[in-house]
C-alpha cells in the first residue's frame, strides 16, 4: 500500500510536470501578446513591455525560469491585472469553485441516489419511468441551457433566488443546482443499473429466503452493495463539474477558477492560464488519486497491489 | 465503514468550501435591497448600483490603460483638470493655469486639498507621478508626447532619463510644465488619468503592494474606493475630505463585475443594478420602455485595407467596397443598439467646431454612394489591376458583435459586387492586433476609441508609418497637413485643416468606415446627472443624484 | 504400461510468473515426469496448485522458465522456427475447462473446427475441409446440421464435444485435457469421459488429464500424479495410488472422496487438513506441504524432500519415505 | 483398459447416448451474434426509439436544408427575426406571433412561412438548424471515428502484446488521463485556426484515450479466453488471432463506447461554441445556434428552443441507443 501510494504520487508529479511543459510551450504558440489593449501600443513600446516581462528572452530560458519559480511555489505575475500575483488570484478563486462544485457533487449524489434507488425498487413503474426521464434529460440538456433557464425563471420571473452575483450563501444555490444536473443524471442512471444487477444476485435471494424484512434487505444488502461502485464515478463526475464551471460561473458571475480561465484565454494572460491549468490538473489528479485509495478502502473485494 | 467515510467526506467538503469562501461574502450585501424598498419614500437613498464587464485591471494611474481603470481612477482621484458635466476640461486640483506668452510654459497653482490620509496634495505629487509613468513603463507614456511636454519623446525612446521630463515643482503648491510647442489641447489631455498625482511617501511605503487593494491606495477625488473584491465587485463611498464635497450627492456606488449581457439584464430586472447596456438581442424587448435610452459613443469601427494587396491597393476597389453595402440596415437590424452608420472618420457628437457645429455635420457624408456607383468603381478598379474578379479574406474577431457584422458584410459584398468573393477568418482579438501590426491581413474589421476629445485622435492615426496606421497607407500631402495641424494655434484654421484632412483621407478611400458605436442603455429614470464621457473614463459620478420617484 | 515408449519427457520443468515489485509466483517448480504413448496420465491437485500452468507450459502456451519438454526425443521448449513449431502444434492439442469460453462466440461451429485444418493443410479445398468437419462432428456425436450454428445455441456438453472435435481436427497424437468436465453437469460428465475414452482407443491418443477431483481421474487414468503448490508429490499407477497412497497429502485427498456405501462412509476416518494453501509467491521452506502436514517433522522445514521411486513405478516426495532421513531420525 | 475401470463404469458412468432430439430445439435459422443482439435491441423500446430518432435526425440533417427553399446563408434583413409559423399548427405556437402577441408576418407583409422563424439576418432557421445538425453530427462522428482508430490501434497493441510494451504504453496513458482534457482542447483550438478541422483535431488529441483503455481492457480479458488459447495451440498466426478472434469480440465494446463518444463530442463542440471558440461564420453548429439563441432567449425564444430541442434529442437518442446496445451486446447478459 505504501509503495503504491508513493508510486502514484510519483506519477502525479510527472503528470503535473508534463502538463506544465505542454501548457508552457502551447503558450508560445498562442497568437497575440498578453498585453491588454495592444491596439494603442506602438512597436517600440511593445518591445519595452516585452523586456519588462522577460518575454524577449529565448524560450528555453523562459521555461527554466518558470520552472524555477514554480519550484518555489511562485506562479508569476498576471499580465492583465498589473502587479497582482497569480498565486493571489488563484487563492481567491479556488474557494467559490470548490464550494459550488462540492455542493453540486453532494446534492447531485444524494438526489441521484434517491432517484436511482426509487427507480430500481419500483422497476418498470411510473416512478421508474419518471426517474429515468429525469436522468436522461439531465444528461442531454447542455448545462448552460439549463443554467440560463434557471436564472431567468427562478431568478427573474419568480424572484426566489438572486439571479447572479456573489454576495451570500443564497448566491451559491443556483450555480450549484445547474452544475448538479449532470451529477444527478449520471448517479441515478448508474445506481439504477447497479441495483437492478444486485437485485438479481443470489445473496439477495438468500437474504429474502432467510425471512429478512424487505426493509432490511433493501438497506443492508441492496443499497450498500450498489453504492460502493459510485465512488469510482467521483472522478468522472468531478471532471464533469469542472467542465461545467467554465460556463456556469460565467453565467452566474461566480468569481471562480472556471470564470477566470475563460476570461484569461480571451486576453492571453499567459501566467494566469498556466496557473489555472496547473490548478485544474492538480485538483483533477488529486481527485482521481483519492478516489482510487477510497475505493481500495471501501470495497473489500479490491486490494491495491503494486501491480497495475 | 463506508457510511463513515461518506459522512466524513461530506463534512470535509462542506467545511473546506465554507472556510475557503467565507471571507468572500460581503458584510453589507443588503444595502441594495433596502434601497428598493426605500426608493418610494420621499427622500431617495443616494446609492447607485452599476455593472462593469470586467474587473479593474489596475488602480495604479501610471500603469492604467483601459476604460474600467480610467473610470475608477477619475472618480476617486483628481488631476490638474477633470472632465466636466459636458466633457469639457475644467480646473480641478489646479486652482489656476498661467500660460507664458510663447505658450510653452504652464504654471499651475495647486488647490488646498488633501489626500485621504490627511497629507496635502502638492506639486511634487504630480512630478513624482508623471516621472513614475516612465520608470514603471506604463503604456501611456506616449500621452506625454501627445501633450508636447518637454523631453517626453526622448524619454520614450530611451535617450533621456525620466527625471528630465518638463515638469517641476517650484514650491509646495506651484507646478511648472514646459512644452516643446504650444498645445491647444493641453487642458483636455490633462484630464487623462495618466496625469493624476501620486503621494510619493505613500507609494514608496507600500512598495510592491501599492494599488493592489483598496487599502493600498490614497484618494483625492470625489469618492474613495471603500471596498474592492477582486473580480466580483467594488464600492465607492463619498469622500468627505474632497475639496468640493458639497457638490457630491451620492453616498455610495456599488459596481458589480458581470460579463454576460443576459445576466446583466436579469440583474436589472431584479433591481440589483440601476443601469446596464443592452445587447442588441434584447433591444427589441425594451425599446418602448421608459428606462430605455440610446447614446452615441465615439468608438468607431472600420475596415482597414492592406494597401500592399494587389486589389485592395486600388483606390476604386476600396471605394466600391465602401459604397456597396447597406450601412443603415446594418445598424438598424443587425446591431440594433443605437449604433450609427458612419460615413467619415470622426464620429458624430464628438467634436464641435469653434463655430459650434458638429464635425460630422460640417464634413457631411463621405463616400456615400449607391450600389450602381459601387459596381462602376469596381469595374474601373478591376480594369486597372487587370483582373476579372477578386478574392478577399476578411479578418475579424468576435468582439462587440463584429462577427455578425462580418457575416453581413460578406453577404452584402458578394451579393452587390458579384466579382468579389469574401472569405471570413475569425481570430481571437489578440491575434487580430498582431496580424494588423504585422500587416498579415487583406481586410480587417478594426476599431478605434479616442484618447482625448479632439478630431486629431482619429486624424493622427493615418500618417505614414504611424503606429496606428498598420496598413501602409501613405500620402505625403496628408502627412504634411497633419504636421501643420499640430502646430497651428488658430483654432478656427486648425479645425478647417482637420476637416480638409478627413476629406483627403476619403478621397483616397484609405479606409471604409462601418459604424459609430452606440449604446442601448437601460437606466432607472430616477438617476440624474450620471455623466458619460466620450473618451477616457466612461462615467463621472460627481454630479449624480438619485431622485425620489 | 511397462516398457512402453515415452511420448513426452518433462525434465525439471519450471514456470515462474513475474508479479511485479520483484516478486515471483512459482507456479510450477522443478517438475519431471514421462508420459507413455497411448496412456492416460491423470494430474491432480487443488485449484491453484499449478497443474493447469504445467499443462499450458507443456503445450508451449507459456514459455518455460527453465527445464525441458522432450517430445518424441526432440526438445520442444527451445525456440523453434515458425515451421517447426507449427508442425509440433499439430501433434499436441488441448481441451479446455469452460466449454463456452473455449469457443469463439462469433464463429460458427464449422469455422471453429475448420480453423486448425486451415492452418495446417492449406492445400485442402473447401469441400474437403467441409467433409472433414462433418466427419469430426459425427465422431463426437453431433451431426452436420450443427455446423452452421453458433456456440451459444448449444448446451455445455455439446459445446465440449465441439471443443474436442476442434482439437481432433489437426489429428494430434497427444491431448492435454484441462479439467474438461469440471464445468459440466454430472450426467454430462460421463458422456464426455466416455467419448474421450472411445476416441482414445479409436485414434490411439495419449492424454494428460488434468483434474482437481481424484474420483474422476481414477476412472480414466492409467497413472496419476499429484501436485501441491507447484511441486510433485506422488506418482503411481492409479490403482496403486488409490490402494496405498504414501504421501500424507494424497492420503488426505483420498479420504475426502465420498464412498457410495453409507456404512463405510460413516466409519471411515477423514483426514482434515489444517489451514489454507500458502501463497505460491512465498512458499514454505523445505517441504511445501509441511505447514499443513499432520506428520510434519523437524527436517521437513529444513530440506526439500527428494523425488524418489519407493517401490516399482511409485514415486513420492516425502521425508517419511526417504531412508537417509529416516535413519537420521532413528539415530 | 483395466478391469477396475470396467467395474466402476457400471454404476458411476452409465453410457448416456446423445439424445437426437436436441437438434429439434434449434431455431430455423442459425442465430448469429448480431441477429441475437438485434433481437434483444428490438425488445428494448427505449433504444429502438433512440435508433429511430437518430435515423430521423440524420435524414433531417441531410435533407432538411433542401426541403425549404432557403439556403442556410440567404440574408434578407426585411425578414429578420420572424417568429416561427406553420400553416395549421398555429395552436402549437407556430402562429408567427412574437412575445407581445403581434403577428409579425402580417405586420411586415411577409407571405412565405418560416417554420422555425428567422434570425437577425433574416436567414431561415429551419435550414440553419438542420444544417447545423449536419455539421455537429459530422464533427462528432469524425472525431469519434478518429478516436476509435487511434484507440483501437493503441489499446490493441498495448493489450495484445502486454508485458513491457503494455507497461510503457500504460505509463503514457496514466499521465495523459491526469491532464484535464477540456483545458488542453481549449488551448489547442486557440492555437490552431478555428474551424471544423481544428475542433475535431483538438477533441481527438485527448479523446482517443478512453477508447484505448476500453479496447486494452477488453483485449487483455479476451487474450486469456480459452478460445484464443485454443487458436494458438491450433497454430493460428497472431494476425489471424487479432482479426478473427479478438477484434470481432471487442466490437461490441467499441460500438458501445462509440455510441457514448458521439453525444459527448457534440456536447463538447456546443460547449466550445458557448465560450466563444466555435466555427467560422457563416457555418453554424448546434452549439453556435444555441449560443446565439441564449443571447436573445427572452424576446426570440424560438432561436434557442429549436437548436436546444435538436441537441437534446441527439444526446438522448444516442444515450438510449448506447444503453440498449450495452444490454444487447454485453456478453455477460448472454447465456
Amino acid at each position: 500500500m505504501k509503495t503504491y501510494i508513493a508510486k502514484r504520487l510519483g506519477y502525479m508529479f510527472i503528470t503535473l510536470f508534463i502538463v506544465v511543459s505542454i501548457t508552457f510551450f502551447l503558450m508560445q504558440y498562442l497568437p497575440g501578446t498578453p498585453f491588454t489593449n495592444p491596439e494603442k501600443l506602438s512597436v517600440e513600446q511593445l518591445e519595452v513591455m516585452n523586456e519588462k516581462y522577460g518575454l524577449n528572452k529565448p524560450v528555453a530560458i523562459q521555461y527554466l525560469n518558470y520552472l524555477c519559480d514554480l519550484a518555489r511555489g511562485d506562479l508569476g505575475i498576471s499580465y492583465q491585472y498589473e502587479g497582482r500575483s497569480v498565486n493571489e488570484i488563484l487563492g481567491e478563486r479556488i474557494g467559490p469553485s470548490v464550494l459550488i462544485g462540492s455542493q453540486a457533487l453532494i446534492f447531485g449524489a444524494i438526489v441521484g441516489l434517491l432517484l436511482g434507488i426509487i427507480s430500481a425498487l419500483k422497476h418498470n413503474s411510473f416512478l421508474d419511468y419518471g426517474s429515468v426521464t429525469i436522468a436522461v434529460l439531465g444528461m442531454s440538456i447542455p448545462s448552460f441551457v439549463f443554467a440560463a433557464l434557471l436564472q431567468y425563471y427562478v431568478g427573474v420571473k419568480l424572484g426566489w433566488l438572486p439571479a447572479a452575483l456573489w454576495e451570500g450563501y443564497e448566491n451559491t444555490i443556483m450555480p450549484s443546482l445547474a452544475l448538479s444536473v449532470t451529477v444527478i443524471a449520471t448517479v441515478a442512471r448508474f445506481i439504477r443499473t447497479e441495483m437492478l444487477e444486485v437485485l438479481g444476485q443470489d445473496y439477495i435471494v438468500t437474504a429474502r429466503a432467510k425471512g429478512l424484512s424487505e426493509k432490511a434487505v433493501v438497506f443492508k444488502h441492496i443499497i450498500r452493495n450498489a453504492i460502493i461502485p459510485v465512488v469510482t464515478m467521483l472522478g468522472p463526475l468531478a471532471v464533469a463539474i469542472m467542465t461545467g464551471t467554465l460556463v456556469i460561473e460565467k453565467i452566474f458571475t461566480v468569481p471562480g477558477l472556471g470564470e477566470q480561465f475563460t476570461k484569461s484565454i480571451l486576453v492571453n494572460d499567459y501566467s494566469v492560464i498556466m496557473g489555472v491549468t496547473l490548478m485544474y490538473s492538480a485538483l483533477f489528479i488529486a481527485i482521481v488519486f483519492i478516489v482510487d485509495i477510497l475505493y481500495g478502502l471501501i470495497d473489500p473485494r479490491i486490494s491495491i497491489k503494486g501491480e497495475v | 465503514m463506508s457510511k463513515y467515510v461518506m459522512i466524513k467526506l461530506f463534512m470535509l467538503f462542506t467545511l473546506v468550501g465554507l472556510v475557503l469562501t467565507g471571507c468572500n461574502f460581503s458584510s453589507s450585501k443588503d444595502t441594495t435591497s433596502e434601497n428598493d424598498e426605500n426608493s418610494k419614500t420621499t427622500k431617495a437613498k443616494q446609492v447607485l448600483n452599476m455593472v462593469e464587464a470586467s474587473e479593474i485591471p489596475t488602480m495604479d494611474s501610471s500603469l492604467a490603460h483601459d476604460n474600467v481603470s480610467f473610470t475608477v481612477l477619475s472618480n476617486v482621484n483628481e488631476g490638474l483638470y477633470r472632465l466636466g458635466k459636458a466633457s469639457e476640461p475644467e480646473l480641478a486640483m489646479a486652482k489656476d493655469d498661467q500660460v507664458s506668452e510663447d505658450g510653452l510654459v504652464h504654471t499651475y497653482t495647486i488647490r488646498d486639498a488633501n489626500w485621504s490620509n490627511g497629507d496635502p496634495v502638492t506639486a511634487a505629487d504630480f512630478v513624482f507621478a508623471w516621472q513614475r509613468v516612465f520608470k514603471e513603463t506604463g503604456q501611456y507614456g506616449s500621452m506625454f508626447e501627445t501633450a508636447n511636454i518637454l523631453n517626453a519623446s526622448e524619454i520614450v525612446t530611451g535617450e533621456k532619463q525620466a527625471d528630465t521630463l518638463g515638469v517641476k515643482a517650484l514650491d509646495e503648491k506651484t507646478l511648472e510644465v514646459t512644452l516643446t510647442t504650444p498645445n491647444a489641447l493641453l487642458g483636455q489631455l490633462l484630464t487623462f488619468p495618466t496625469f493624476l498625482p501620486q503621494n510619493q511617501k505613500f507609494v514608496e511605503s507600500q512598495g510592491e503592494k501599492y494599488a493592489l487593494e483598496a487599502d493600498n491606495l490614497l484618494y483625492n477625488g470625489p469618492f474613495i474606493l471603500s471596498e474592492w473584491k477582486h473580480d466580483a465587485s467594488w464600492k465607492y463611498q463619498k469622500n468627505t475630505k474632497y475639496w468640493d464635497a458639497d457638490t457630491v450627492k451620492l453616498d455610495e456606488v456599488n459596481v458589480f463585475v458581470v460579463k454576460e449581457a443576459a445576466t446583466q439584464l436579469n440583474l436589472y430586472d431584479t433591481n440589483k443594478v440601476d443601469s446596464i447596456n443592452l445587447s442588441s438581442a434584447s433591444v427589441d424587448q425594451y425599446k418602448d420602455d421608459k428606462d430605455f435610452i440610446t447614446l452615441a459613443d465615439s468608438e468607431i469601427f472600420f475596415l482597414r485595407f492592406n494597401h500592399n494587396h494587389k486589389a485592395l491597393g486600388n483606390k476604386n476597389i476600396r471605394r466600391a467596397i465602401d459604397m456597396s453595402w447597406d450601412k443603415q440596415a446594418h445598424v438598424d437590424r443587425i446591431l440594433n443598439n443605437g449604433s450609427l452608420a458612419l460615413y467619415g472618420l470622426v464620429p458624430k457628437n464628438f467634436s464641435t467646431s469653434p463655430t459650434g457645429k458638429d464635425f460630422r455635420e460640417l464634413n457631411g457624408e463621405l463616400n456615400h454612394g449607391d450600389i450602381k456607383e459601387a459596381q462602376a468603381y469596381l469595374a474601373k478598379g478591376l480594369k486597372e489591376i487587370g483582373q476579372d474578379s477578386v478574392d478577399i479574406t476578411l479578418t475579424v474577431s468576435a468582439v462587440e458583435g463584429n462577427d455578425k457584422t462580418a457575416e453581413y458584410l460578406k453577404n452584402q459584398l458578394e451579393k452587390n459586387l458579384p466579382q468579389v468573393k469574401i472569405k471570413l477568418k475569425l481570430v481571437p482579438v489578440e491575434q487580430r492586433y498582431e496580424l494588423e501590426s504585422a500587416l498579415e491581413y487583406e481586410m480587417v474589421i478594426s476599431a478605434w476609441g479616442p484618447d482625448y476629445i479632439d478630431p486629431m485622435t482619429y486624424i493622427g492615426m493615418w500618417v505614414t508609418k504611424g503606429s496606428a496606421n498598420r496598413m501602409d497607407y501613405s500620402n505625403p500631402k496628408y502627412d504634411a497637413l497633419v504636421k501643420n495641424i499640430s502646430s497651428e494655434e488658430d483654432t478656427t484654421k486648425r479645425y478647417e485643416m482637420m476637416l480638409e484632412a478627413e476629406k483627403m483621407l476619403f478621397e483616397d478611400a484609405a479606409i471604409a468606415p462601418l459604424y459609430q458605436r452606440g449604446l442601448a442603455v437601460l437606466q432607472r429614470s430616477t438617476i440624474n446627472g450620471l455623466v458619460r464621457h466620450p473618451s477616457g473614463p466612461d462615467f463621472s459620478f460627481k454630479w449624480t443624484e438619485i431622485d425620489a420617484e | 504400461m511397462r516398457g512402453k515408449e515415452k511420448i513426452i519427457e518433462i525434465k525439471h520443468l519450471t514456470k515462474y510468473f513475474d508479479v511485479g515489485n520483484g516478486k515471483v509466483l512459482k507456479a510450477v517448480d522443478d517438475v519431471s515426469f514421462d508420459i507413455f504413448k497411448g496412456e492416460t496420465l491423470g494430474l491432480v491437485g487443488e485449484s491453484g496448485c499449478g497443474k493447469s500452468t504445467a499443462g499450458r507450459t507443456i503445450i508451449q502456451l507459456y514459455q518455460a522458465t527453465s527445464g525441458q519438454v522432450i517430445y518424441d526425443g526432440e526438445d520442444i521448449s527451445q525456440k523453434k522456427s515458425a515451421k517447426e513449431s507449427k508442425k509440433l502444434k499439430k501433434k499436441m492439442q488441448m481441451i479446455y475447462q469452460d466449454p463456452y469460453s473455449s469457443l469463439n462466440p462469433r464463429m460458427t461451429v464449422h469455422e471453429s473446427i475448420a480453423e486448425g485444418i486451415n492452418n495446417h493443410e492449406e492445400q485442402l479445398s473447401q469441400r474437403e475441409i467441409e467433409s472433414r468437419v462433418y466427419g469430426l462432428l459425427e465422431s463426437v456425436g453431433l451431426t452436420k446440421k450443427h455446423a452452421n450454428r453458433y456456440p451459444h445455441e448449444f448446451s455445455g456438453g455439446q459445446q465440449q464435444r465441439i471443443g474436442i472435435a476442434r482439437a481432433l481436427a489437426v489429428e494430434p497424437e497427444f491431448i492435454i485435457a484441462d479439467e474438461p468436465i469440471a464445468a459440466l453437469d454430472v450426467s454430462i460428465q460421463a458422456q464426455i469421459v466416455n467419448l474421450m475414452q472411445d476416441l482414445q482407443l479409436e485414434k490411439n491418443l495419449t492424454y494428460l488429464f488434468i483434474a482437481h477431483d481424484l474420483s474422476m481421474v481414477k476412472y480414466i487414468s492409467d497413472r496419476i500424479m499429484v501436485m501441491y503448490l507447484g511441486s510433485m508429490i506422488e506418482l503411481a499407477a492409479s490403482e496403486i495410488l488409490y490402494d496405498e497412497p504414501l504421501h500424507p497429502y494424497t492420503q488426505a485427498l483420498l479420504s475426502a472422496i465420498p464412498i457410495p456405501d453409507p456404512r463405510m462412509e460413516r466409519t471411515r476416518e477423514r483426514i482434515i487438513l489444517k489451514g489454507d494453501v500458502p501463497s505460491p509467491i512465498n512458499p514454505p521452506s523445505g517441504c511445501r506441504f509441511r505447514t499443513r502436514c499432520p506428520k510434519a517433522m523437524q527436517v521437513c522445514s529444513e530440506a526439500v524432500p527428494r523425488w524418489q521411486e519407493v517401490s516399482e513405478n511409485h514415486f513420492v516426495a516425502c521425508h517419511l519415505y526417504d531412508l537417509e532421513y529416516i535413519s537420521l531420525v532413528v539415530d | 483398459m483395466s478391469s477396475l475401470k470396467q467395474e466402476v463404469e457400471d454404476d458411476l458412468f452409465v453410457r448416456a447416448p446423445l439424445e437426437e432430439k436436441v437438434l429439434e430445439d434449434f431455431a430455423e435459422e442459425p442465430v448469429t451474434f448480431w441477429n441475437e443482439a438485434w433481437r434483444r435491441l428490438k425488445k428494448n423500446r427505449g433504444s429502438l426509439l433512440g435508433l429511430i430518432t437518430i435515423i430521423f435526425l440524420s435524414l433531417m440533417a441531410l435533407f432538411g436544408p433542401v426541403i425549404s427553399n432557403h439556403s442556410f446563408d440567404d440574408q434578407d434583413l426585411a425578414l429578420s427575426n420572424l417568429p416561427p409559423k406553420i400553416e395549421g399548427l398555429g395552436w402549437l405556437g407556430f402562429d408567427g406571433r412574437d412575445v407581445n402577441g403581434k403577428d409579425q408576418y402580417e405586420a411586415r407583409e411577409v407571405t412565405s412561412n418560416f417554420w422555425f422563424g428567422t434570425d437577425e439576418f433574416g436567414r431561415d432557421l429551419w435550414t440553419r438548424v438542420w444544417k447545423a445538425t449536419q455539421i455537429s453530427l459530422f464533427i462528432a462522428i469524425v472525431a469519434a471515428v478518429l478516436d476509435l482508430i487511434i484507440g483501437v490501434v493503441y489499446g490493441g497493441i498495448s493489450g495484445f502484446f502486454g508485458g513491457r510494451v503494455d507497461g510503457f504504453l500504460q505509463r503514457i496513458i496514466e499521465v495523459l488521463i491526469g491532464i484535464p482534457n477540456l483545458i488542453v482542447i481549449i488551448l489547442f483550438i486557440l492555437i490552431l485556426e478555428p474551424g471544423i478541422t481544428s475542433i475535431i483535431l483538438a477533441m481527438v488529441i485527448t479523446g482517443w484515450v478512453g477508447m484505448a483503455r476500453v479496447v486494452r481492457g477488453q483485449i487483455l480479458q479476451l487474450k486469456g479466453q480459452e478460445y484464443v488459447l485454443a487458436a494458438r495451440t491450433l497454430g493460428t498466426s497472431n494476425v489471424k488471432i487479432i482479426w478473427k478472434h479478438l477484434l470481432p469480440n471487442v466490437m461490441g465494446a467499441i460500438i458501445i463506447t462509440l455510441m457514448f463518444t458521439i453525444p459527448t463530442a457534440i456536447f463538447f463542440e456546443a460547449f466550445l461554441s458557448f465560450i466563444g471558440l466555435g466555427l467560422q461564420p457563416p457555418l453554424a453548429s448546434l452549439g453556435v445556434l444555441i449560443e446565439d439563441g441564449y443571447k436573445s432567449m427572452r424576446f426570440f425564444s424560438f432561436k434557442l428552443l429549436f437548436p436546444a430541442i435538436v441537441i437534446s434529442a441527439v444526446m438522448i437518442s444516442f444515450n438510449l441507443l448506447g444503453d440498449g446496445l450495452r444490454d444487447a451486446l454485453d456478453p455477460k447478459m448472454r447465456k
